[in-house]
């Protein structure tokens, strides 16, 4: 009895919902969803999940910035697909898979055409299923984990050099210099893991240097005194340091502490005006392996002047890239002469030669850079400045 | 050698935070869960008063770092207390419960808190403690360290001659042993109670201005895992029980310092905990606790 | 007996509290009107945006009513639940991909590591003190995902993606977004119903002395240590379930999603809601993960609000927005004669 | 006759303090035992022995000839012992016939999967929980509301639920610990009345009680204690002639009750 009582109700609720909402458009019944409703008018958009909030969020404003550089750049010269504009969906992963899911399916749903964000690895492989279901093409500015290339997923493309790329320049930094002895850490992160184990192999294969020491510490922490302790006794002639900033300071501050008397280098993530104020005196002359910044690009400062004039503010980490990474989604869309995933990725396959702050592109079969675009930095007096540029 | 110094070192953190902890267990049986968080508000008021004074030369930073240490301690003092006052002292005789809950939603408060006034980012700290490094019987000592174990040091010893000698340390410790008893014999509970936040709090605060200085690298979050640590700190050494903290902060460093020695870094918090689920399994009076037989 | 009676002292009418809302609030129609509700609504709205937020949110709905088992039937504060989640999602994740299986069929192993993941979280740890508890769980839940971080098995920090879908027969397959969102909704209306009967049973009433007086429940026979564990064993299947769905959801688990925030987040849907009330927790688990979507510009102040928020209903509303109804019909009249002349021959 | 309970030489000591000190005596089946003594005399102690919830430091208890010395308070009571507190222990957010069930817990009846599937068998066991709980509140004599939470009952209302729930738990031994304590004249008197009738049940009772009046009324035989030490035990009238009892209870301010109820 009561069964029924309540089966009948919930077939009456259901059908008024249903006849109340079958006229919305973006309900079940309306076809696909609103996704590709405007995909023939109006503004191109285009998505960028970055962090907002949480502890990378500069770095998310310097890319979210480059990106506006590039957007308005293109805007005013007429837009793409004769006179349509660029516009950017902006979405905030907080490096946390759950968010960057979410801000994901936010943008697929806005009916975005390509996505120019990624900046946390562990953060943007999650995002990688839900764009190539919409057969959105990715272009990442940032994300570099080689876990994004081992998937093999066609609509996927990384501008910034991979770990990979980024531990052969380290690798012939080391060798160049000559350097025997290595010690490698990193914070547990995945592209940080990530630089650290493709060194090691990278170094074991040529054997022109040894790994003393590879380990790793937990991030977020203040102390640091095991991993200073294990390198002292290791004591090697280079320690690289593949993690953030955040960490990386607070390590070269505690091993100079502990008079080691040994280089330091760190990775890209480390790339920040904070380190040298965290790591005080200690980090003069710490060296880093980085894709090209405005600052160390000859002939960029009219960019970086463009920059300053716009946001009040110098340029930063990846806001090249996320510069380039507009123009070049700009430049494939044009190319593929239409708004249609497949014909975008195909267009991006097809580039050649497209100038880009990293030298002129042309992707891989696995659509990275054929080459990283890596050079070695150096802090003087607590900026980073071209050291090496490794040609 | 050198694993023991870092062990030591470490271990002062731990053990004047662990007193807090310990005081304020020992007098109200509340866990107070926000007491990591003290010591992050602790650094981040050095930090505001460091940079409110402007700069300052980098000679006179142990003189400046002494007068920041004691203005800190007494406005994170004065926080713990208005903190007892609004949070905790309306629930006192409410289910344990709700006092757990309140003390998350007081730690959630200070962490978010400080997060929207000061910015989720790392800030660094403005003066930085730099000096020799020199050799102490096998092990890599500096001065800022010795400098920083000296003022913890210190402060340990004024707390226990504090609860040993006054009257107030006297009425702590008649209300820890039986809370209605002490309000029978005239002793102001909640003045005491008051006073028992202010100086676990302050000491906590004391402990992020030294952190902050030492490491030059404060955040938000950075009360979370050693506000644990310290709780561990304090079970090892016996909760409620004052030396017992501070054995059992030593004793924490040097557990640590092993054991990221044996498994590797990365597993020294894993390390830490087992410790801790062992401690609270096996022997939950600590080491120097003793043994008290719940009545029905 | 009947003399003995007092008839002069006549039951006192006590009601429940009426007024609108509150009637509203307690009607048996609730759940069916939620449950339809949630059917109704991607007719209203589908894009994938929409059911992620959804399916999202009805996830959460399942962490919190499991929590809501250990929380607010019991008593004991859990500080670590995401850790049962985690361990969810990691094993039917491992066991999918290391075999190639659709995560439905994981489901066995993932209930034999959630019941041992609260066996041996448990154990141990339930014949502490409540607040020793709090902490140990605390530490237990950074245990589990700092061991997820560094283990091979895991995925160390990149964790593990390419997670295959729910399940796929022919051509048609659960994965898409509409069709595993009514899937979870299926799911999580089965585990809320399956929490609310166990509260009203002869078990949930043991969860409920337990948590109330533990030594008067010690003295009515009820064995407390095996009830408790009990209850964390159910706490952690929920909780597994939960991390199937979300590695489902997600197609990828990664140790940054088991941080002790996310505890915190489904202790505050638990506490807000009303402990030891499922309409209530299942209120509060919706608010609390749609509500940050719906005001995306105060993202920044949430947790302070949150934080806040859990002070401020601790001190004026211990019991959550919606406590626990502590009312029952009383017996008709009829019924009492006998049953008064029943109890006179008693044994 | 056997014994339902046999307390032998008990002792407990917190530090220093012995709080029992050779506790013996013995109770038999459908007997009425009161046990008496001045505040702080060890009776709730010994109570909190015999049940479980503390361990004696030595002496055997023993229920029906088996030893239940140390085990656990559940596993004591599942054994046939059932108790009421001194200060109430209710289940104050609960209502009235939930408490009730507390003592029914261990009549089982269904488990976790009839409450998830709601089968016939838990429909029933519920119905049976429901209709016991009515019967046993109906047999202490409580009249008040039964569906609301208990912490909105007056003081003897909550005392009667007590018993229930005690009762309920159908156990061979009931331990009341000053059950009139807070209570009026009649209230009292209907208390001694159910103590006949749950003797009538086959239950033996023990009872911890300050009113001499009451005790000399309902109980078959009295332990005496003071200090920790049993001083005497006999029946009402041997207690009341005993000198070491007068002793113990002169100069103390009972000294006037002893006298004004011992006529009574």
């Amino acid at each position: 009895m009561k069964i029924k009582r309540h089966s009948t109700v919930l077939i009456g609720i259901a059908a008024a919902v249903l006849l109340t909402t079958s006229g919305c458009s973006g309900g079940l019944l309306a076809g696909d969803g609103g996704a590709s409703s405007d995909a023939d008018a109006g503004p191109v958009k285009l998505a960028m999940v970055i962090p907002i909030s949480g502890s990378s969020a500069p770095t998310g404003e310097y890319m979210q910035n480059g990106a506006n550089l590039a957007i308005d750049e293109i805007n005013k010269d007429g837009g793409v697909l004769d006179g349509r504009k660029l516009e950017l969906i902006v979405g905030d992963e907080a490096c946390d898979a759950q968010q960057a899911v979410a801000s994901a399916n936010k943008a697929v749903s806005a009916g975005v055409v390509v996505s120019v964000g990624g900046y946390c690895s562990g953060a943007t492989l999650p995002q990688l299923p839900i764009f190539e279901k919409a057969g959105i093409p990715m272009i990442i500015p940032a994300a570099n984990s080689q876990d994004l290339v081992n998937q093999g997923l066609k609509n996927v493309f990384l501008i910034n050099g991979t770990g990979k790329q980024q531990s052969t320049a380290a690798l012939d930094f080391i060798k160049k210099s000559g350097f025997t002895t290595v010690a490698l850490v990193d914070d547990n992160t995945s592209y940080s893991k990530d630089i650290n184990t493709e060194t090691a192999k990278q170094i074991e294969e040529d054997g022109s240097a040894t790994v003393a020491l590879s380990t790793s510490v937990t991030a977020g922490e203040s102390d640091y005194s095991a991993v200073v302790r294990d390198i002292m006794n290791a004591n090697p002639e280079l320690v690289y340091w593949t993690g953030y900033y955040q960490e990386g300071g607070l390590i070269i501050n505690q091993l100079k502490k502990a008079g080691f008397a040994g280089q330091i280098m760190v990775a890209d993530g480390s790339v920040d005006p904070s380190l040298s104020e965290i790591a005080g005196a200690g980090a003069e002359g710490v060296f880093a392996t980085m894709t090209q910044t405005p600052d160390t690009i000859e002939g960029a400062e009219d960019w970086i002047a463009n920059y300053e004039e716009k946001f009040g503010s110098a340029p930063g980490p990846y806001s090249t890239q996320s510069y380039d990474a507009v123009r070049l989604a700009a430049e494939a869309i044009e190319e593929a002469g239409s708004t249609d995933g497949d014909k975008i990725i195909e267009a991006l396959e097809g580039i050649d030669g497209f100038e880009m702050f990293s030298g002129p592109l042309k992707f891989t079969p696995e659509h990275t850079l054929s080459s990283g675009g890596f050079v070695i930095l150096s802090i003087q007096d607590g900026k980073f400045v071209l050291e090496d540029d490794l040609s | 050698m050198q694993l023991i110094w870092d062990g030591l070192f470490v271990g002062s953190f731990y053990a004047l935070i662990a007193l807090g902890y310990s005081m304020v267990y020992g007098i109200i049986k509340l866990l107070n869960f926000a007491h990591g968080d003290l010591y992050m508000l602790g650094a981040f008021i050095g930090f505001a008063v460091l940079s409110s004074l402007g700069g300052i030369p980098a000679s006179l930073s142990i003189g400046a770092l002494l007068v920041v240490l004691l203005l800190s301690m007494l406005l994170t003092g004065t926080a713990g207390v208005l903190i007892e006052r609004f949070a905790y002292r309306p629930l006192r005789g409410a289910p344990r419960l709700a006092v757990l809950i309140t003390a998350v939603g007081v730690s959630f408060s200070l962490e978010y808190g400080i997060s929207a006034i000061a910015g989720p980012n790392p800030r660094s700290f403005p003066i930085r403690l730099e000096g020799e490094v020199f050799n102490l019987i096998g092990a890599r000592v500096s001065l800022p360290q010795i400098v920083l174990m000296i003022i913890a040091g210190l402060l340990m010893i004024g707390l226990n001659g504090y609860i040993q000698n006054t009257s107030t340390g006297r009425a702590m410790r008649s209300i820890a042993l039986d809370r209605n008893a002490s309000l029978l014999m005239g002793i102001n509970v909640n003045a005491v109670i008051t006073r028992t936040f202010f100086i676990g709090s302050a000491l906590a605060g004391a402990a992020g201005v030294m952190a902050g200085a030492y490491y030059g690298k404060i955040d938000f979050l950075m009360g979370f895992i050693i506000g644990l640590k310290a709780f561990t700190a304090a079970v090892i050494g016996g909760i409620g029980n004052i030396k017992g903290a501070m054995l059992g902060g030593l004793v924490l460093g040097f557990v640590e310092a092993f054991g990221a020695q044996w498994f590797g870094g990365q597993w020294r918090d894993v390390f830490a905990f087992a410790v801790l689920i062992l401690f609270l399994t096996l022997r939950p009076t600590g080491i120097l606790g003793e043994r008290v037989t719940e009545r029905v | 007996m009947s003399e003995n009676v007092d008839t002069t002292l006549a039951p006192k009418k006590i009601r429940p509290p009426s007024g609108r809302v509150s009637r509203l609030f307690e009607s048996k129609w609730l759940g069916w009107v939620a449950l339809a509700i949630a059917v109704a609504a991607p007719f209203v709205n589908a894009t994938p945006y929409a059911l992620n937020i959804m399916t999202t949110a009805a996830i959460f709905v399942l962490l919190a009513s499991g929590l809501n088992i250990v929380v607010g039937y019991c008593g004991l504060l859990d500080l670590g639940y995401i850790a049962f989640m985690a361990v969810g999602a990691y094993t039917s994740g491992i066991v999918a991909k290391a075999f190639d299986l659709p995560l439905l069929f994981t489901i066995p192993v993932v209930l034999v590591m959630t019941v041992l993941a609260g066996l041996i979280i448990g154990a141990p740890t339930l014949r502490l003190r409540s607040d020793y508890l709090a902490i140990v769980t605390l530490g237990f839940g950074e245990i589990t995902r700092i061991t997820a971080n560094n283990l091979a098995i895991t995925g160390g920090p990149s964790g593990i993606f390419g997670i295959p879908g729910i399940l796929k027969i022919g051509d048609f397959d659960f994965q898409q977004p509409a069709v595993f969102y009514y899937v979870t909704i299926l799911v999580v209306a089965g585990f809320v119903l399956a929490a609310a009967r166990l509260g009203k049973s002869r078990l949930g009433r043991a969860w409920r002395f337990v948590r109330e007086d533990e030594d008067a429940a010690e003295a009515m026979g009820i064995h407390t240590y095996k009830v408790k564990l009990l209850a964390y064993t159910f706490g952690a299947i929920w909780g597994g379930f939960g991390g199937v769905l979300f590695a489902g959801h997600l197609s990828a688990v990664a140790p940054t999603s088991f941080v002790f925030l996310q505890s915190a987040l489904v202790l505050m849907a638990v506490v807000l809601g009303g402990m030891g009330n499922m309409r209530g927790v299942v209120i509060g688990a919706l608010v609390i993960s749609l509500l940050p979507e719906l005001l995306r510009d105060l993202a920044e102040y949430r947790y302070l609000a949150f934080g806040v928020l859990l002070i401020v209903v601790m001190l004026f509303r211990p019991q959550g927005f919606w406590p626990a109804r502590g009312y029952e019909p009383e017996r008709k009249p009829a019924e009492e004669r006998e049953a008064v002349a029943v109890a006179g021959e008693q044994r | 006759m056997s014994a339902v309970l046999e307390v032998k030489n008990l002792h407990i000591a917190f530090g220093g303090v012995k709080a029992v000190d050779g506790l013996s005596f013995d109770v038999h089946a459908k007997q009425i035992v009161a046990v008496i003594g001045p505040n702080g005399a060890g009776k709730t102690s010994a109570f909190n022995c015999i049940t479980g919830f503390y361990k004696p430091t030595a002496g055997e208890v023993l229920l029906k000839g088996a030893a239940i010395t140390g085990k656990r308070p559940a596993d004591i009571a599942a054994a046939g012992v059932s108790r009421t507190f001194q200060n109430l222990r209710l289940f104050p957010d609960l209502t009235v016939l939930d408490n009730v069930r507390a003592g029914m817990h261990l009549y089982g009846g269904q488990n976790w999967a009839d409450a998830i599937f709601h089968t016939p068998r838990f429909k029933r066991s519920e119905a049976a929980y429901t209709e016991e709980a009515h019967r046993w509140l109906d047999f202490v004599g409580y009249t008040g509301p039964r569906g609301v939470p208990i912490r909105n009952l007056a003081y003897g209302q909550q005392k009667q639920v007590e018993i229930a729930r005690a009762l309920a738990r159908k156990s061979d031994l009931l331990l009341l610990d000053e059950p009139a304590a807070g209570l009026n004249y009649s209230e009292k008197q209907r208390l001694l009345e159910l103590c006949h009738r749950i003797r009538n049940l086959g239950t033996a009772i023990v009872l911890i009680e300050h009113d001499m009046g009451l005790v000399m009324e309902v109980s078959e035989r009295i332990v005496v204690m003071n200090f920790g030490r049993e001083i005497a035990e006999g029946t009402p009238a041997e207690v009341k002639a005993n000198p070491a009892v007068i002793e113990a209870y002169l100069g103390r301010d009972e000294d006037g009750e002893v006298q004004s109820h011992g006529d009574a």
